[in-house]
Formats: structure tokens, C-alpha cells, sequence
């Protein structure tokens, strides 16, 4: 017997959870600023989500899927994209969204049930939130192709779960971009759970990194609670991508704090002390420490920026309430680029029936 | 006797014959601690054990799939899937190979096993969360399509769905799942998979629908009854194979059909209907067989989703139109 | 000018827009040197390539996934998956993405991809190459059902399917594929996406078809003809949107009307054909409309395919019972 | 950044390309009968293949999927099974299937268009054919969930081809394979093309074998060409998922001698000197080398074995051609357990239409 092929996992860490640094930091993390900025980003992210499950608890808005605790994967990923970079979101990743153009108030009205919510006014690229998990890898790996075929300096970022890793959409496009040395990044939001059922039943895989391994390329672990960390790597991962050098595939390890979504209780199946060690890892606390020991943050600062961030947030709350019920022929008007004629008659009549409807409609 | 609700029901039928039968084995994501998304497997794993209900990694042509293995092997995999949004990566399995192991073998390796999954629109849920897309199962030889309305329906349906010898996609109209509860003895009594249930007997005009849309029928029938219009409600139940012999003789006596679904219109299982009764009873049609439809769209997320949905007055119009037709 | 078969057809249309518009981009499984299995995309590598010829791996939900977000980049993907039996695992990115895309994001992001795949029996091929479900895509909202039945058609329609801003189905009768050959002048004409073709001009009954049976259906045309019933045949080409105003006009002329195809019988394209017809001509109709199509059976391996498919007997024998009827 | 997790991949091989041993034999190696019993059937084998050839080149059966080339991969792992174990093949396991009791007239009548050559007269439990590719693999892993709930000793063997290994099928039974522990082997048989696509072009993984490692077991490569490598690690594999031991996935590295099927014409994209190059390393040589060279085997009992493999195929074919058509009706009376009420019309249609189609029917 003889070994014909050898494999490794590198994990990045660069401030513990304590906020201390565990290896020199890279080069843009020496200047405070920006990490003030990419914390910045993160409250605002907490602050936003907080705001859309009230929203939901209230009756304003449909099932939400908090993205609390996992901050630092989103916004880590958000800044380190160009603005012509394009992103196949699945559905925690606002804080990457703010970042690049999205509205919270587009955000709110897509789960507010409105589909409006998904035609960005400032990103005309990016991709829509995806539900079928997993199946936006393929988007991803399909205009990874199309910047291939021409030649343009472009990287598509494909973030997906834990869970997503074990469909054949997630694999099948791993296996593309690393026979068609594809510009893409996969990143892995590793936050511990799919819904009910834990990262150790999803798969027997050490690391989610090595599911790059199937195709042919490197994985890698980073610590996705510290949002350096995160940054460093995925711009590392673009620039290779946008210079011809292949895809990459990034596990950010990272824990999901709230319940699966607004319809959810994660009590029926996680164990509170569980929650309560993440609670001690989370990326905002950590920077925050950071930051403050540099004398780069103060409390007063801090409640500055709440304030900010609250007041942000209620006036996007304010923008969504405020969006003028959609026309009721938009499900005809936006299905084909020209109305078929076998439709021009469904479309009378869906206006004529909700006038004849009236509240016999089901509410 | 305790009332109980369609999907408690669901959950009486698995529990009862999970105990019956030790082949019988739960699977799906998160059937098992969390008992289910819509709790539809609740306390079943507590009952029976990690043996018998397993919560699978995420991947629904994998739960496809591995039901054909286990299920050949004698076993009966009652799979859930989340919604029915998400069986689509599962329709290769379906369509390739489930339904058409025993045609396959000539018998030798067979196939008894059971898709659920939540289907239809009304519940306020993001997108891919309302799809009824029954005739593309109904469009597959080798498959039954099962579809409850009621508790009662839905225990003795889902009972006879496991029992059966070949795969069964039974679809569980998550409207329904709470709307009305119902006394349900729990005596492990199996309906008929292939017959139509008459849900009101009437003389002017037959309503045919199934699924949650019988709510909106049944509603129709009681304001048709106080306007005087003797309305028969048939619950399909089966839609594959189809009853049509108990749709047929309704339709002779009444002269007079609308069928409900809240699927998109163009190639639905309406049309099915429709093409036979008009092809087997022609000459006892006082009026064309109208379909009340969901719209050939896509259902609107949560906003504009009521519009889609086919509403009592939906039916009403068509039933007039029917009953005034010369 | 030389005369051409379907499947030549096909490629003369593909290399023409290629040539006419550097976006369009073939993909799938073995489609560049080999030049496909069915030789559709034969020489298209040589000619523009491996930029706008990919030779895929194995996969047929990814080639439908990256078609779409390539298609969203600007690019008009047009992929080919080797049977229809294998488009099921693309189901999925087709039904759930494919066709939403447009409707998802209010126009802000498009699909206009076409997908090619061949189908039908008949050709004595293995198990799973003798698919024709067109009536799972006929019931997707936001797609385009389109069966060309002859070089010519074949030419035109794959034109205006590549140029469509929409997803298009793109269903090739693999037994038409080298059946008949025709003169087809390569001039990039396109012809419509949303009308049937009539075939023959008739007044006694409607025949009604699309694909390879359409071949049988002339047949049957023609015996009538000999026998002095004067049939007008109606290719549908189009099965979506559906030109249903084309087959009334027909059916209201003659009254009668049989509908052919292969695929099985329930939820079939033809229930929806005659559904509409009973539904909007009820009064014109002489006869009930027949359906002639393949049964509700797994289509048998090559021993005894041709049991399965409609013969010229079987559609004759709908004739006359059509005409018979009083 | 630190290494979290290591892998590698091993090869396996004992006889090289000229029949010389690399390495010391294996046990069952030494005893010289055993390896005369495995050369017989890979003969025999290949003696079947070419024969179907002929059968459908002559109009007396349809399309014909060789295994040329391959005989050591089939031979191999058939020969290590045990009788309980389930067989889910792809459709070049020919030599596979001999020896777990399908008959050559089963197999034949396959591909001579007729559902009954998958009703496995001697073997119940063995799944048929597999044509839609990849697909075989989940039911394996499902038959290998019903021997673990029963907690029975027996292994479900998946064979497929390199092409499948890009189908997201085959992914999602690999992790879940990895995730449940199941006693299931994967072989794939890496003949270097899928139809017209290279090994090089299907994925970017220097090995098949770390397809493996997306499922968080071990892969390993064995000489596909070296069928006492074959069943060598075949057999380890068994005895280690039957032990509860879990899954291994096994890459066989062996060469597509023929064309794909006999539908397909090779010279169309593959190169003359590769497929010359690769005769030098097929199987069947190989083991003839050494056993010959060990005094174990001569001309003249190649001649004899020749003529009654020969002999054997004929039989096996006048057995196909002698089988009866198949019912009219068998299209409906297998389909469900019971005829369904809506299926009564149409069976008797069937009968009624045969008799009047006659000549009329497409042939
Ligand atoms: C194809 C598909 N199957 C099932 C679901 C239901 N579902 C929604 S989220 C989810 C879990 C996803 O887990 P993971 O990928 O880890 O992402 P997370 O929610 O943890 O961010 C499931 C099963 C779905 N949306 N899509
Ligand atoms: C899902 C699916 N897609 C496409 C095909 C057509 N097809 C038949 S064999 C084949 C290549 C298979 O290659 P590989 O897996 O390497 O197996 P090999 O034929 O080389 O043994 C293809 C694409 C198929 N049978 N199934
Ligand atoms: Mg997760
Ligand atoms: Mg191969």
C-alpha cells in the first residue's frame, strides 16, 4: 500500500473569545477604524433582527429566520465583496445584504410576504434569498460561469448552512467549480443546527471544510465568531478566485443563538447549557472587548450607536409599513415578459373576483 | 372520546400502526426530537426509539431514495417531507424508480412505502411553503395519491396508505391541519384507498374538490342549500386511481358539475375530471364541467396569497354560471 | 437547397444563433466533441468553441442550476439533458427557480434558458429513454411547453424558444429525429411560440396531436380521407401556452374531435385539451372528445414498446366511434 | 492558522501490469486454485460480453453496455461477497452478478428489451440494473438502513461508474452513509471515461477515492486492472461494515477497452494511442502472466476453458432466444400488487387493440 494523496484542514483564529488577539493581526485589522466600522456593522445587524422578530411576534410580519449570533459570518463576508462581486444568499446573511446595497425595508417586506421585497432598487446582480436549501450553490456556480466565459474580474459568494451541505445541489456544485476552476467562495455558515437536527447527525465529517475535498480544491475552518478572522479569509478567498485561482470552500464555525425561525422552539430539542457556553463566544461581545482595550470603544459610544441603529431600523420599519398594498394582476404581470393569451383571461378575472370576493377571501 | 385534529390524527394513525407492525419505520427531517415541524410525529419517537424514527441529514432525494432500499427489503418507510415545496429533488426517486420497482422486477422486489408531506397554500408561510402540485403524482403510473380532509379521513387513509403493498404519496393539506377537530376512535380501522367519500348528498348540481379546498366547497353547499340550490359535495380523496364511477353517478343524477382545486388550472387534476365525466356523460350534461382553480401562477407569498386561493364566491359564480347555462 | 432531418434542424438552428448572438451558450452532457448522443450539437465545439460548448459533468440539476444563473448574468443558456427520463433530477431547479425567477424578483432578475431534451418511445431504446411527461412542465407556471413535429418547426421554434426572455422546455420527438427529411432554408426566421399548426384542413373531425405521434395521426388523416371522412389535423407545437382558440374554431367546425398522444392517459395534456373544449364548445360538440394516447402504464422495455403506443388502429378506432356516436 | 484534521488516500496493487508481484500476496492469493477460479470467471466474463456484442450488432438484442476491460473489478468484489449481502450494480457488473446466481439468459433478456430479466430467478434480494446514473447508490444505502434497524450481518455494495460520482445522489449517500455508520461499500469503477467525458473533465479530484472524506470515511484506490487487489480490498471493506466497522468507498482504477455501449462510437473523441496504451495493463493478461508463470496455467487449458465458456454463453443464448414473449397484459399485471378499478378498461383495451392493430403497430 502506498499513499497517493494527502489532505489538510486549516482553522483561522485571530482574537479568542475573550477578545485577545492569538496571532498577530492582518494587515487591515491594524487599523482600528475599520474594525470599529465592521463592529458597527454587527450591532446594527443584532439590532435589525431583534426589531424583525417583534415584528413577527406582533402580527406585522411573517415566519422571520434570526441571524443572531452568527453577525460576524455576514458582515466578515459582506466586506470583504466588491460591489460587482455577486451574491447567492440563503436567508441569514442581512448583515452581508446591508452591506451591499439592500434595503432593510426590502428585506422586511420580502417576509412580510411580499415579493416586491426581492427586486432590489441598488443591487441589481445579487440573488434573492433562497428557501429550497441548498440549491443556490448551483446559481452561484452558474454565474461563477458566465464571469468565466467573460473573463470579467468577478466572484460569486454562495453562503449556505450546515444543513445544506448535505444536499447533492451543494455537492454537485463543489464538483463543478473545482473541475471548471470556477470563481466562487462557498461559505458555510456552520451555526451548530438545521433546525432541530445537530451538526454531529448532519454528517460524520470532522470539519464541513473537507467537503471541498470532493471537489478537488481546498476547505478550510475560520472561527466565525470573530469577524476578523472571517474577513481575512474570505478576502483571501476572492482574490484568488478573481486571479484565476479556483474556488474555495470556508466553514465558519459559528453558533445559531435564537430558535430556527419566529415559527420555531428550540427548547423541544437543545439543551440550555448549550446555549448558554455559545453565549460566551459570540462575535459582538468579542470585537467589543477588543476594541474597548485599544480605546477604540467606549460605552458611550456604544450607546451612541444603539441609538443609532434603533433609530435606522424604525424608520426602515417605518418605510415597510408604509409600502402601498401590491397590485393584485402582479402574479400575472411579472410571470412571463409578455402576458401568454392563455392568462389575459385569468387576469380579468382575478380582478374581478376580488371585487366580487370581498371578505369571503380567505384571511 | 377526545376530539382531535387532522394532524393528531395523522399521529394517532402512524403511532397506531408503528405499534401494529415493527416495519414500520418514520423517517424525514426532523421527525424525531422535535417530533416534526407541524409536530405531525410528535412523542413517536419517545414511543418506538431512534430505531424506528429517524431523523435524516438534509436531503430529500436521499429520504426517496433510501425508503426504496429499506422498503425492498420489506420494510415500510413512512417518509416525511417538510413541504411539499421541497419534494421536487425527490421526484427523480419517485418517478424513476419507486413506482416502477415491482413493474421493474415482474413482482420480485416491491415497493410499500409512504411519502407525507404538508401541501397547499392558506397558512401564511414563506414561499415554496403552498405548492399542490398532486397531478404530477397523479401523472405516474405506479403510484396512489392519497389526500385527507378530515381527522377521521385521515387516520383510516393513512392506515390504509402504510398497509398498502405499493408507494403511496399522501398529501396532508396543512390548512386543515387544525381548522375542525373530531371524535377519531383509534381502532386501527383503514378506509378504502380508492373511493370518493360524498360529503352532502344534493340534486341540482355536483361539487367535486379535495383537500382543503372542501372547506370553501362545503361553505358553497350550505349557502347554495338556504338559496335553495340542492348542492352533492364529493370528497375525491383518492386522486389516483380515481373514483370515477361515484363522480360519474352524481353527475348523471344532477346533470350539473363544478370541480374545486386550489392547483393551477392548466393540466391539473380537474381537467382529468372534467375530460371524463364530459367523455362518459355527454349526453346527461345540461352545462359544461367548470373548474374552479388557483390561477396558472405562482402562488403570491403571504400578501397577496387569499387572491390566489379560490374563495366561496369563486364557487358560487361558477356554480351560477352552471346552473343558468342553456 | 439540401434536405434536412429534425435533428439536423436542431443543430442548423443552434449554430445559426450562435453565430447571431454571442450569448447563446450549449451546455450539457456530452454535447462538445461527441457532438451529443443524439449528434444535435455536432460540430457547434469546432465551430465556436469550448467558451460556448461545455461538456458538463454528470449532473442534470446542476446543468439546469448553473443554466439559471448564467441565464441571470445575460447569457442564454441552452441546455441539453440526454433524455427525458433524466430531466427529473433537474425538476427541482426548474420548477422551484427556473420558472419563478422573473415572478420571484418582479422582473429584476430573468431566465432565458432553453432546455433540450429528447423524448417519447419507439425508438427501442432502454428503460427510462421512452419519457414524455410534457404535462409536469405544461402545469409549471412560468415555463414554455414547445414539441416541434418536423424539420421545419423544429428550425423556427427552437429559434424563437432561444430568444425568448423565459424559460422554454424544448421537448424533441426522438423517434421524428432522422423520420423525414425537408427542405429548411437557414434564415433565422423564427416562428411563433404560442400557435398550433394546422397540418391538414378538414371538416368531418379534429385531430388533435403534437410530437411523433403526429406521424400516426397523418396516417390516420389519410386512411380517412380514402374512406371519405375529411379530417383536419392539428399539430399543438406549442403546449404552452396552449392555442386552444385554434382547436375550438376547429371543433366547432366539425364537432368532433379526437385527441392524440403517447404520454399515459390521466392528468395527460389531452385531459386539458378536452376539458377546455367540452368546457367552451360543450354545445358544438357532436361527440364526446376521445383521447388516443399511450395507457397508464410504465412504457414497456423494446420487446413491447409498440403495444404501448397509439397505432393508426387505435386512433382510427376512435374515429369512427366518434363519428358513430349519437 | 492551524492543521485540525488530516487525510490521505492509499493504493492498493499486488500484481503489476506484467503480472509480477509488487508486494506480498495476500492469503487467499498463495492458494493458486483460487486465483485459477478468478481467472476463469473473468474469461468467462469477457467471453459473455463479447457475444452480447455480436447479439446486438445481429438485430437479436438492443443497446449492450460492455464491460471489456473491466472483468477484474466485477470478478473481484462478486467473488468477495457473501450470498446475504445485496448487490445494487450500475450495469457493467456482468461478472459480478454470475456469481451472486443471475443467469447469462437473465441478462441477456435485459437487454433484449424484456422486464423479466430482472425478475432474478436465484437471487430475491439483489437490485436490477441501474440506468439512471447514480441513483443505485441511495438504495443501497437504504437497504443498508434495513440491515442495521434489524441489526442483521450483512453489506449492501454499491457499484457505479466515475461519471456518477458527480451526482448529487451519489454525494447524499455517501454522507449519509458516513452519518448512520451503515454497513454499505461504495465501488466505483473509474474505467476514465462517462460516455465521452474524461476522468480529467468530471471532477478536479486527484482521487475518487476522497469523495469519501465528504462523508467522513475512508477512501482508498486499488489497481481495478489487479482483480487480487480487487478482491483483496473488497473483501477488507465487507468485513468491515459487516462488523460494524461503517462504510468504505473503494475508487478501482481500471480502463473502458470498449465503446460506451454499443450505441456509441469511441473513435469520435477518444484517442487510438490511449486505448492501445491501456490494453497493456487489462486485467485478464495480468493474472494469465502470473499464473503462468507459477506453472498454474497453460495454452492448453486456456484453450479448454475458452471452449467451454464459449459453450456456456451459447447455451445461455439459445436459453434467451427459446423465452416466450412476454404477456400482453404484464404492463399492467405488475404494476400495483392489485389491478386498480381505473386500470380494468385499458388491460382489456390492450388485448382488444393488438388483435386489431396487428401490422398497423409501430415496429
Ligand atoms: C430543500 C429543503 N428542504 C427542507 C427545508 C426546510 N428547512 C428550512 S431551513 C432548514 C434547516 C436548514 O439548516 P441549515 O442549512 O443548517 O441552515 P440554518 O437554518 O441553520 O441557517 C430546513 C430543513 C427547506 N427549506 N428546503
Ligand atoms: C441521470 C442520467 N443522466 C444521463 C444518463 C446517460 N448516460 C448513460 S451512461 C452515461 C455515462 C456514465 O458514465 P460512468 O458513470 O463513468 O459509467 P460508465 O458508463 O463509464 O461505466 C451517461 C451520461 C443516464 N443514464 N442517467
Ligand atoms: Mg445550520
Ligand atoms: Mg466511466
Amino acid at each position: 500500500m502506498t499513499i497517493v494523496a494527502t489532505f489538510s484542514v486549516e482553522y483561522t483564529q485571530f482574537l479568542d473569545p475573550q477578545g485577545k488577539p492569538t496571532q498577530p493581526l492582518p494587515n487591515f485589522a491594524t487599523n482600528c477604524e475599520e474594525l470599529v466600522e465592521l463592529y458597527r456593522r454587527m450591532v446594527l445587524t443584532r439590532v435589525f433582527d431583534a426589531k424583525a422578530v417583534v415584528l413577527q411576534r406582533t402580527g406585522k410580519m411573517g415566519t422571520y429566520p434570526s441571524s443572531l449570533g452568527q453577525e460576524a459570518v455576514a458582515v466578515g463576508l459582506g466586506n470583504a465583496m466588491r460591489k460587482e462581486d455577486v451574491l447567492c444568499p440563503a436567508y441569514r446573511e442581512t448583515g452581508a445584504q446591508f452591506q451591499r446595497g439592500i434595503k432593510m425595508s426590502e428585506i422586511l417586506a420580502y417576509w412580510g410576504g411580499d415579493e416586491r421585497g426581492s427586486c432590489f432598487q441598488a443591487n441589481q446582480d445579487d440573488f434573492p434569498l433562497c428557501v429550497p436549501i441548498g440549491t443556490q450553490s448551483l446559481h452561484a456556480a452558474g454565474i461563477a460561469t458566465a464571469f468565466k466565459i467573460r473573463q470579467q474580474p468577478r466572484v460569486a459568494v454562495m453562503v449556505c448552512g450546515d444543513g445544506a451541505t448535505s444536499q447533492g445541489d451543494f455537492y454537485e456544485s463543489v464538483n463543478l467549480a473545482g473541475a471548471w476552476n470556477l470563481p466562487i467562495v462557498f461559505v458555510v455558515n456552520n451555526n451548530q443546527w438545521a433546525i432541530s437536527v445537530p451538526r454531529s447527525a448532519q454528517t460524520h465529517c470532522q470539519t464541513l471544510a473537507q467537503k471541498a475535498f470532493a471537489g478537488g480544491f481546498a476547505g478550510e475552518q475560520v472561527d466565525g465568531n470573530d469577524v476578523i478572522a472571517m474577513r481575512y479569509v474570505v478576502e483571501r478567498a476572492l482574490e484568488k478566485a478573481r486571479t484565476g485561482g479556483g474556488p474555495t470552500l470556508i466553514e465558519a464555525i459559528t453558533y445559531r443563538l435564537h430558535d430556527h425561525t419566529t415559527a420555531d422552539d428550540a427548547n423541544r430539542y437543545r439543551d440550555k447549557a448549550e446555549l448558554n457556553k455559545a453565549w460566551e463566544l459570540e462575535p459582538i461581545a468579542r470585537l467589543r472587548h477588543y476594541l474597548t482595550a485599544q480605546g477604540h470603544w467606549s460605552e458611550g459610544e456604544e450607546a451612541k450607536w444603539q441609538a443609532a441603529c434603533s433609530q435606522q431600523v424604525e424608520q426602515a420599519v417605518q418605510e415597510y409599513l408604509a409600502i402601498p398594498a401590491p397590485s393584485l394582476t402582479d402574479m400575472f404581470d411579472y410571470l412571463y415578459a409578455k402576458l401568454p393569451h392563455d392568462l389575459i383571461e385569468q387576469r380579468e378575472q382575478v380582478i374581478a373576483e376580488a371585487k366580487l370576493g370581498g371578505d369571503n377571501h380567505h384571511g | 372520546m377526545a376530539e382531535i385534529t387532522l394532524i393528531e390524527a395523522v399521529t394517532q394513525a402512524l403511532a397506531y400502526e408503528m405499534q401494529a407492525d415493527k416495519d414500520v419505520i418514520v423517517l424525514g427531517e426532523d421527525v424525531g426530537v422535535n417530533g416534526g415541524v407541524f409536530r405531525a410525529t410528535a412523542g413517536l419517537l419517545e414511543k418506538f426509539g431512534p430505531n424506528r424514527v429517524l431523523d435524516t441529514p438534509l436531503a430529500e432525494s436521499m429520504i426517496a431514495g433510501i425508503a426504496i432500499g429499506m422498503a425492498a427489503q420489506g420494510l415500510k418507510p413512512v417518509a416525511e417531507i417538510q413541504f411539499m415545496g421541497f419534494t421536487y429533488p425527490a421526484l427523480d426517486q419517485i418517478i424513476n424508480h419507486a413506482s416502477r420497482m415491482r413493474n421493474r422486477t415482474r413482482g420480485r422486489l416491491t415497493c410499500p412505502m409512504v411519502v407525507r408531506t404538508p401541501y397547499g397554500a392558506g397558512i401564511h408561510a414563506p414561499e415554496h411553503h403552498s405548492e399542490s402540485t398532486e397531478a404530477i403524482y397523479a401523472h405516474t403510473p405506479g403510484l396512489r395519491v392519497v389526500i385527507p380532509s378530515s381527522p377521521a379521513r385521515a387516520y383510516g387513509l393513512l392506515l390504509a396508505a402504510i398497509r398498502d403493498p405499493d408507494p403511496v404519496i399522501f398529501l396532508e393539506p396543512s390548512r386543515m391541519y387544525r381548522l375542525v377537530k373530531q371524535a377519531v376512535p383509534d381502532n386501527g380501522e383503514a378506509l378504502p384507498l380508492d373511493q370518493c367519500f360524498i360529503l352532502k348528498e344534493g340534486r341540482d348540481i355536483t361539487l367535486v374538490s379535495w383537500g382543503a379546498m372542501l372547506h370553501e366547497t362545503m361553505q358553497a353547499a350550505n349557502t347554495l342549500e338556504a338559496q335553495g340550490v340542492s348542492a352533492e359535495v364529493i370528497d375525491v380523496a383518492t386522486i389516483k386511481p380515481l373514483d370515477i364511477e361515484t363522480i360519474l353517478a352524481s353527475v348523471i343524477k344532477t346533470g350539473r358539475c363544478v370541480v374545486i382545486h386550489e392547483a393551477v388550472k392548466t393540466c391539473g387534476v380537474g381537467a382529468e375530471i372534467a375530460a371524463q365525466i364530459s367523455e362518459k356523460a355527454l349526453l346527461n350534461l345540461q352545462a359544461p364541467v367548470l373548474r374552479v382553480t388557483g390561477y396558472d401562477t405562482i402562488v403570491p407569498y403571504l400578501k397577496m396569497e387569499k387572491y390566489y386561493l379560490p374563495s366561496e364566491a369563486r364557487i358560487l359564480n361558477a356554480v351560477h354560471q352552471t346552473l343558468e347555462f342553456a
